[in-house]
């Protein structure tokens, strides 16, 4: 399974990424996940979040979700970018493919990959108002 | 020995800092320093039962024993995303 | 709900269809699938499938699937392309996008409209050697 | 009363055609239908339990009660995406 990791303070260019998407003729599904801050966090507008990462760890945990998914599914890849810093409202702050066979695995891996990344990776918002 | 203690995220702001370091007796666990921290930090007591802890960058559980020059972090819950 | 669906012969450019997105500020999540046309269908290899479809039926039987999104959950939008006749192997057959305030709506929904599109929606396919 | 068949898929290879109508009496089901069907269009028979049947652009069940000039579809199992 090949790994793909970007952390970066630059937008996320999803169109970018899709076009450089690379699929062996075994591969029929591509699934997506692109997360996006919300213009309002608890009660509170918001006009941006400014996302802090302990990065050293962050890799590591990520690298620990990746071992996860490949002893649970047969995936072609898996590529994720987290945006750190100021993300404005309405901008990703978050984008992951899953390349596998089918669609089951895609959907569950993309899914399980979040739900490890949400408990375990060290990222904190810090909303600006 | 002596390690070493990061803060992250809110932590720094309850703690005034962003690190410090705690001398400890041989064979300490976290729990042992968690207790030095709280006396010296007051404020972050209160977070004490969702704080997360690390040595480097893998977690470590309260029973943990620490060694010298050991790089700990405590942060609230993460939120990636 | 917003409702897009494509029924087209021309490749589907995934990032213009990205580049397109709107999404309004209360929105948090993308999910996106892409089905993309193996190399082998059942033992076989093959080249392409060619696509056909019950046009009118195909809209009827979406917009049901889509009126059905609409009763589950609360999404922003739902945009669906599908690809007829002839689509070479590695090219998409199929693009879903989701926009919800939540992923795990976003996802329940992606996952939901392709299941009830596979049971429901009268497009065939003929392997092409 | 007439009703118009479309084949649709490998249907149409088993059919040896593409459409066809069917004469049947009033208020005929579409299980009268099919049997009318398959006698005129023996390969067709063997699919009968897959066999997926829309009047218009709805699916309809075998006791639907059909009138004229509808237009029956009949197909094997879909597969889009």
């Amino acid at each position: 399974m090949t790994r793909s990791l970007t952390l970066t303070s630059s937008p996320i260019d999803e169109a970018a990424l899709v076009r450089e998407r690379t699929m062996s003729c075994g591969m029929g599904a591509a699934a997506y996940f692109a997360g996006v801050v919300r213009g309002t966090e608890g009660e509170a507008e918001i006009s941006a979040i400014n996302y802090e990462a302990f990065h050293n760890m962050v890799e590591h945990q990520f690298a620990l979700i990746f071992d996860q998914l490949e002893r649970r599914w047969t995936l072609e890849s898996v590529r994720v970018v987290h945006r750190l810093g100021v993300v404005k409202v309405g901008e990703p702050s978050l984008w992951v493919e899953i390349i596998a066979p089918h669609r089951v695995e895609a959907f569950a891996a993309c899914q399980f990959l979040i739900d490890e990344m949400k408990r375990w990776v060290p990222i904190w918002k810090n909303p600006v108002k | 020995m002596q390690v070493n203690v990061q803060f992250w995220s809110y932590f720094k702001e309850l703690a005034g800092c962003a690190e410090t370091t705690a001398n400890l007796g041989e064979g300490a666990t976290i729990e042992a320093l968690l207790k030095e921290i709280y006396a010296r930090f007051p404020k972050l007591a209160p977070a004490e039962k969702s704080t997360l802890i690390a040595v480097g960058v893998d977690y470590q559980p309260r029973s943990y024993k620490l060694a010298d020059g050991d790089e700990v972090s405590l942060f609230p819950p993460v939120q990636g995303g």
